[in-house]
């Protein structure tokens, strides 16, 4: 077998084979789980980067495995599978790191870094999916890592949490799989191929492929928390404050909107899409979330919740960006993968710091935290600006693109959308903003502990969500800049337009 | 041909028999029994099927098949009344109390 | 408890199914001719015995009946893994003892005749197995708390020596390239009454085993005791 | 000097038991090295069946129609792997698990249930399967009796007689077929048998006697009893082999023998029943509320999927798409054997730390031993039919297939059936995550609960993924 035919495996294993291994290590093997964890992703993050260049390069990579006749197992590398997988890549390194520190003494760690490894195996598969199986197979691993991860606390609480997570995600975990399915019966095995494979799809199964969508669309939307199938992600939020960051920028949702793009794109074609009337169904259901989940972030009191509800808002950007016939609104979704990622990993991190260092878990007691706690509150702030999408951090390179691109395709609703979610963003972050740096400092915090270091808490807590903001400004400032996020969306813009 | 069908039929008459005892009665020693007319009953068919008028010889294979099956019956019945004997021991009721 | 309607329903039903059974029975019988009875009658010379029947059982289809000894010891296994014994039976009075000591060697003596005839008539293994094992009830139900059993060690041994001897051949003449159970010309004969001989012994523990109930120990003379 | 590995991989467990009766005290080493010999000769054999096409072995010379024979084909082999395997696994984990005595009754009739599993799987004749079918029964119900409480022996005793009524019954078919036709051999017989009263009569005789025994819906009322009170490494074998071998029986007869005689209506009664079996079964798992009953009812609902499939096979025309079908239900009864072995076995482990295995109450249990906690979910993955298991593959044939002939029926049974086995499996999950601190390893009795993992780890991953061999072996005399 030769290199580039194991590339895309080598991915994959560089988490899963660890994650295998912490399972079978003591409770006591600090060390060895660490140099396990961190030898994982930097061979992950090497990878990744030679994949990088030589998918720019026009290398292609596949990984094929035939399971039985005419079910193949397929993992290959296009740019839009190679900008999610650096993003999961980079943000697992940075996550592991804060996890390590976050979890310091607490029960059951193997268990934890074990399916965490799986978790971002699961997630790097299904970025790197070559067919819709292989998509399934990975989105269903999925489910099965985080459940775990969910329920780790093992409180009431986490596990009624994870029950509702299972529920929804079982549930849509089998609608993709009928999808799939029926699709696959109707016109074979379904690669994914740029401008799509339905293109000349005979007229009278156009019905049904147009049902078989919503189907898709069904599965995919619970783990994209599209309304009205967002109900397990506030729940979700019982888990650790590593887990949260991980479900919400990198692994779970961004794996629902992913396969969104992938269907719209790479299976129907933009093409075939727009013409059936299903890019506008798309967009519709998508700014209906965007609104909602605003609208319902307002309304929370705790951090990790109103943070919740922004992920379901904020998340939808990209399926309303691949909504929007024309490629400068697909650049605007697709570079929201990254983009948003950075933001939300960033304020969930400030968010597990506040309540790990303080106690504190809801806005109503975040007065006066940026004296207190200024570096994770300068963190917090970079991320909350970008999600309100205030230049030049990365969110408003998103906004922007989106519309424009509604602009040019004359959807004049869309841009009365982003306003709308815009000032809402605003209206649920700038309190929060005002309270941490404008208000004094209580007198005594809900549950402080104190750090011995000269830090306002551990170097491995602090330095996660710097380092992500500092990533999330320079995708803005430096937008035009090479391999930044954004050039990279137009070069798949380019692609999936291109012929 | 006569004597042939009534063999058989009667074999065929004790099958359906022990079938319904099976069915209807409960108790788990009963069924045994039921199960053991049953066994009569098929090996009485096989044996119908071996006989080939008064003239010719027998057909062999439908005698040891069943030689065979009635050995394989008288083992099973064996164990079935030990697992009986046991409830019986264990409870001092009948083994068929469910 | 049965309800009503079934009370009524399974007898109808039942009834149809014999209807059908009887029905397809005369048909295949009338169209079955000769079966296989012919091909095995030709081939009986062959077997190393004139018996047709214990050609079938011993040779043709040894494997079935090599099989149906395992199902004779799975059922005495079984029996043994179900806890002790029952107590054994009063010791018999005197009249009845002095018969048993008649009818017991009786029994043995018949037991030899019928294993030696089956190769010609009547009789075999099974036949002779199934009289050794009523000589052992007969001196169970006499008082033997032991039904004339040897210890446990030997006891064990008895019982699979049939299993044993019957596969032991079977891939000793696979071995040397006759296949298994494939008797060599000339020493069929031997072959079956070296198994048959086996056989009997271990049917007949056994059937006397199975019927004591309850795992062998090696001081049978307690148990009399409880 | 010759090697007939067909009569070997019957003999030597056969021997195994003679001997281990013979030596009690030694029974476990003894036992053992059975094992071990028994899964070796049967991979050996497997291999060459995989490489160089079925072989068949004549006892005694004589050929069919007048002797009987052994034959190994794609079909037979692939149930012989998954037996031999999750036997041997079943023999090192029971190695550990029973005690003393209990060892001394456990290994003669293990191995003496083996040996009638591998004579199922390579029989070719009708008779001879009615021995073995009986040897596996007498031998099962003992093992199932092991553990010693009242339930178990009723229990057993109720699954003895079931057993019993259901060989009777296929015996009258058998007799019916010989009095027709005259012969027992399964090829010669197929080569002879015409659509007919006689014919149909004796398919439905063998075919009922054979669903008493798969547990088939409604036919099933026997199992749950029977697999939950056994002791663990006898529930793993009767609910993952036991009952399998019957389906096979079922299968290797719609296939070989009575492909003629068949209808789509036929077809229909059996995946109905099985869309039955699997709907109630999944259930009452999810209502059990011991875990051994739960494994034992989804066994009933995992049953039910295998007899889906005929429905399919029938509507499905030869061809790629039909091989397709066929690999895809052998694919789900070999990766259910693993699965369930695995589970049963990681029961064992949790029931024997707790004491009992009352779902609710087995959180502290569950957390304690991490290795079978795992390994209940791994079995769980497939049960459920999760990717990257067998069991997600075959599913996914299954209902292509479906979709494809138009079937919406059984797609919707399908699923239904997943979901509800997602709940059970989780149900029990749930309890694994407690917030008590356990400081743990994760294996702590590497003898039984290695075994557990590796069998679940084999259905959850390998079987789905490394599922082309499986083709390759079909191909040898089952696939057209």
């Amino acid at each position: 077998m030769n290199f580039d035919a194991f590339l895309p495996a080598a991915i994959v294993l560089s988490s899963m084979i660890p994650g295998a291994l912490i399972f079978f290590l003591k409770e006591e093997s600090h060390r060895l789980r660490t140099v396990l964890n961190m030898t994982g992703a930097l061979v992950k993050l090497v990878l990744v980067i030679w994949m990088i260049w030589g998918v720019y390069d026009g290398h292609s990579y596949e990984t094929r495995l035939t399971l039985a006749p005419g079910i193949d197992l397929v993992l290959s590398a296009d740019a839009l599978s190679v900008l999610f997988v650096a993003l999961s890549t980079l943000l697992w390194l940075v996550t592991t790191i804060y996890a390590i520190g976050y979890l310091e003494d607490s029960p059951n760690r193997s268990r934890f870094f074990g399916f965490f490894s799986l978790c971002v195996s699961a997630t790097v598969g299904i970025a790197l999916s070559g067919t819709l199986l292989t998509f399934v197979v990975f989105y269903e691993i999925l489910t099965l890592a985080t459940y775990p991860l969910v329920a780790h606390r093992g409180t009431p609480d986490a596990a009624r949490g994870a029950k509702i997570y299972l529920a929804y995600t079982m549930g849509g975990g089998a609608l993709l799989l009928v999808g799939a399915i029926w699709l696959q019966a109707l016109v074979g095995p379904v690669e994914f191929t740029q401008g799509g494979i339905l293109g000349n799809a005979p007229e009278e199964i156009r019905g049904t492929l147009v049902i078989i969508f919503f189907v898709l669309l069904g599965g995919l939307g619970v783990k994209a928390a599209l309304v009205p199938l967002h109900g397990w992600l506030p729940q979700a939020m019982v888990a650790p404050a590593p887990v949260s960051a991980l479900l919400h920028a990198v692994a779970v949702v961004k794996a629902g909107a992913f396969g969104i793009v992938r269907v719209v794109y790479d299976v129907y074609g933009v093409q075939f899409a727009h013409s059936n009337g299903l890019l506008f169904a798309l967009g519709i259901i998508a700014s209906i979330t965007i609104i909602y989940g605003s609208l319902m972030a307002l309304t929370q009191d705790s951090l990790k919740k109103r943070l919740a509800y922004s992920t379901v808002s904020q998340v939808s950007y990209i399926a309303l960006g691949a909504s929007i016939f024309g490629p400068i609104a697909t650049i605007g979704g697709v570079v929201h993968l990254v983009h948003q990622g950075l933001m939300k990993i960033t304020l969930f991190f400030c968010a597990g710091n506040y309540a790990e260092a303080l106690g504190v878990h809801k806005v109503s007691e975040m007065d006066g935290v940026g004296k207190r706690m200024p570096g994770t509150s300068l963190a917090f702030t970079l991320g909350a600006l970008g999600m309100i999408g205030i230049p030049p951090v990365a969110g408003f390179v998103s906004k922007w693109y989106l519309g424009l691109g509604a602009a040019e395709a004359g959807a004049n609703w869309v841009l009365a959308v982003l306003v709308a979610s815009s000032l809402l963003n605003a209206a649920y972050f700038l309190p929060i903003l005002y309270k941490t740096w404008f208000r004094p400092t209580p007198t005594q915090w809900p549950a402080e502990h104190p750090h011995p270091g000269r830090l306002e808490i551990g170097g491995a807590l602090l330095w996660p969500p710097l380092i992500t903001a500092a990533l999330a400004l320079a995708a803005g400032l430096f937008a035009a800049a090479p391999f930044t996020p954004l050039e990279w969306a137009s070069l798949i813009a380019e692609r999936e337009y291109g012929r | 041909m006569i004597t042939q069908f009534l063999y058989g039929g009667s074999g065929i008459l004790l099958f359906l028999l022990g079938t319904w005892s099976f069915i209807v009665h409960p108790p788990l020693i009963r069924k045994l029994i039921a199960i053991n007319v049953m066994g009569a009953g098929v090996f009485h068919t096989l044996v119908a099927l071996a006989y080939r008028g008064l003239t010719a010889p027998a057909d062999p294979v439908p005698h040891a098949l069943v030689l065979t099956g009635i050995v394989v019956a008288v083992s099973a019945t064996a164990l079935a009344l030990a697992f009986g004997q046991r409830l019986d021991r264990d409870h001092g009721s009948s083994a068929d109390d469910d | 408890m049965t309800p009503a309607w079934a009370k009524v329903l399974i007898p109808i039903v039942l009834i149809a199914i014999g209807a059908v059974l009887v029905w397809a029975f005369s048909l295949a019988a009338l169209e079955g001719g000769d079966r296989l009875a012919l091909i095995a009658l030709e081939r009986v010379p062959e077997s190393g015995v004139s018996n047709p029947i214990t050609s079938v059982l011993l040779n043709f289809r040894a494997y079935d009946t090599l099989l149906e000894v395992a199902v004779l010891l799975t059922a005495l296994l079984g029996i043994w893994s179900l806890g002790p014994a029952a107590p054994a039976f009063q010791p018999a009075s005197p009249i009845l003892g002095g018969m048993i000591a008649w009818v017991v060697p009786l029994l043995i003596l018949s037991t030899g005749y019928m294993l030696w005839a089956g190769g010609h008539a009547p009789g075999g293994a099974f036949q002779a197995g199934a009289l050794l094992g009523a000589a052992g009830v007969t001196l169970a139900l006499g008082g033997d708390a032991s039904a004339g059993l040897p210890g446990e060690t030997r006891l064990r041994f008895l019982s699979v020596l049939g299993v044993l001897v019957f596969t032991a051949v079977g891939v000793i003449l696979m071995a040397l390239g006759y296949g298994f159970l494939t008797y060599p010309e000339g020493y069929a004969k031997w072959l079956i009454i070296f198994i048959e001989t086996a056989a009997t012994l271990s049917i007949g523990v056994t059937l006397a085993a199975a019927y004591l109930g309850g795992e062998p120990r090696d001081e049978r003379t307690s148990r009399s005791a409880t | 000097m010759m090697i007939d590995l067909l009569a070997l991989a019957v003999a030597f467990p056969l021997l195994g038991a003679v001997v281990v009766t013979a030596t009690p005290s030694h029974a476990r080493g003894l036992g053992l090295a059975s094992a071990v010999l028994t899964t070796l000769t049967s991979l050996v054999l497997s291999l060459g069946v995989w490489r160089d096409g079925s072989v068949r072995s004549d006892f005694g010379g004589w050929g069919a129609p007048l002797g009987i024979g052994l034959q190994a084909d794609g079909l037979s082999v692939a149930m012989l792997v998954m037996s031999n395997l999750v036997a041997l696994a079943v023999s090192v984990y029971a190695g550990s698990y029973f005690s003393a005595t209990a060892r001394r009754h456990f290994w003669p009739l293990w191995l003496l249930l083996w040996s009638a599993l591998n004579g199922l799987f390579l029989a070719t004749d009708l008779f001879n399967l009615y021995v073995t079918l009986e040897l596996l029964g007498l031998s099962a119900a003992a093992l199932g009796a092991l553990s010693g409480t009242r339930a178990a022996v009723a229990a057993n005793l109720r699954y003895l007689l079931v057993g019993l009524l259901g060989s009777m019954t296929y015996l009258m078919g058998v007799a019916l077929l010989y009095s027709r036709y005259g012969m027992l051999d399964i090829g010669l017989l197929a080569e002879v048998i015409e659509p007919g009263l006689v014919a149909w009569t004796a398919m439905a005789l063998m075919f009922s006697g054979l669903f008493l025994k798969a547990a088939l819906f409604p036919m099933h009322f026997w199992l749950p009893p029977a697999h939950a009170n056994a002791p663990a490494p006898v529930s793993a074998a009767l609910s993952a082999l036991v009952v399998k071998a019957a389906f096979y029986l079922v299968l290797r007869l719609w296939l070989d023998l009575f492909d003629p005689v068949l209808n789509a209506s036929v077809a229909n009664v059996l995946g109905l029943l099985g869309a039955g079996a699997v709907i109630w079964g999944s259930w009452r798992a999810l209502r059990a509320e011991r875990l051994k009953l739960l494994a034992a009812y989804s066994t009933v609902a995992q049953m039910g999927y295998l007899f889906i499939a005929f429905p399919l096979l029938v509507a499905t025309p030869p061809g790629l798409a039909r091989d397709n079908l066929l690999a895809a239900v052998v694919l789900l009864a070999m990766t259910h054997g693993f699965a369930k072995a695995g589970f049963f076995l990681a029961a064992g482990l949790v029931q024997k730390t707790a004491g009992h295995d009352r779902i609710n109450e087995l959180g502290g249990a569950a957390q304690a031993l991490p290795a079978a906690t795992f390994a209940i979910g791994l079995a769980g993955v497939a049960l459920i039919g999760l990717p990257p298991s067998g069991t997600f593959l075959a599913k996914w044939i299954m209902i292509e297939q479906a979709m494809i002939q138009g079937l919406w029926w059984w797609v919707v049974v399908i699923m239904l059936g997943t979901l509800l086995a997602a709940a059970y499996i989780f149900r029990v999950l749930g309890h694994a995550f407690n917030r008590e601190p356990t400081p743990y390893r994760f294996v702590n009795d590497a003898r039984t609960e290695i075994p557990a993992l590796l069998l679940a780890f084999i259905s959850a991953f390998v079987l789905g993924l490394i599922a082309q061999p499986l083709w390759t072996l079909l191909d040898q005399g089952v696939l057209g």
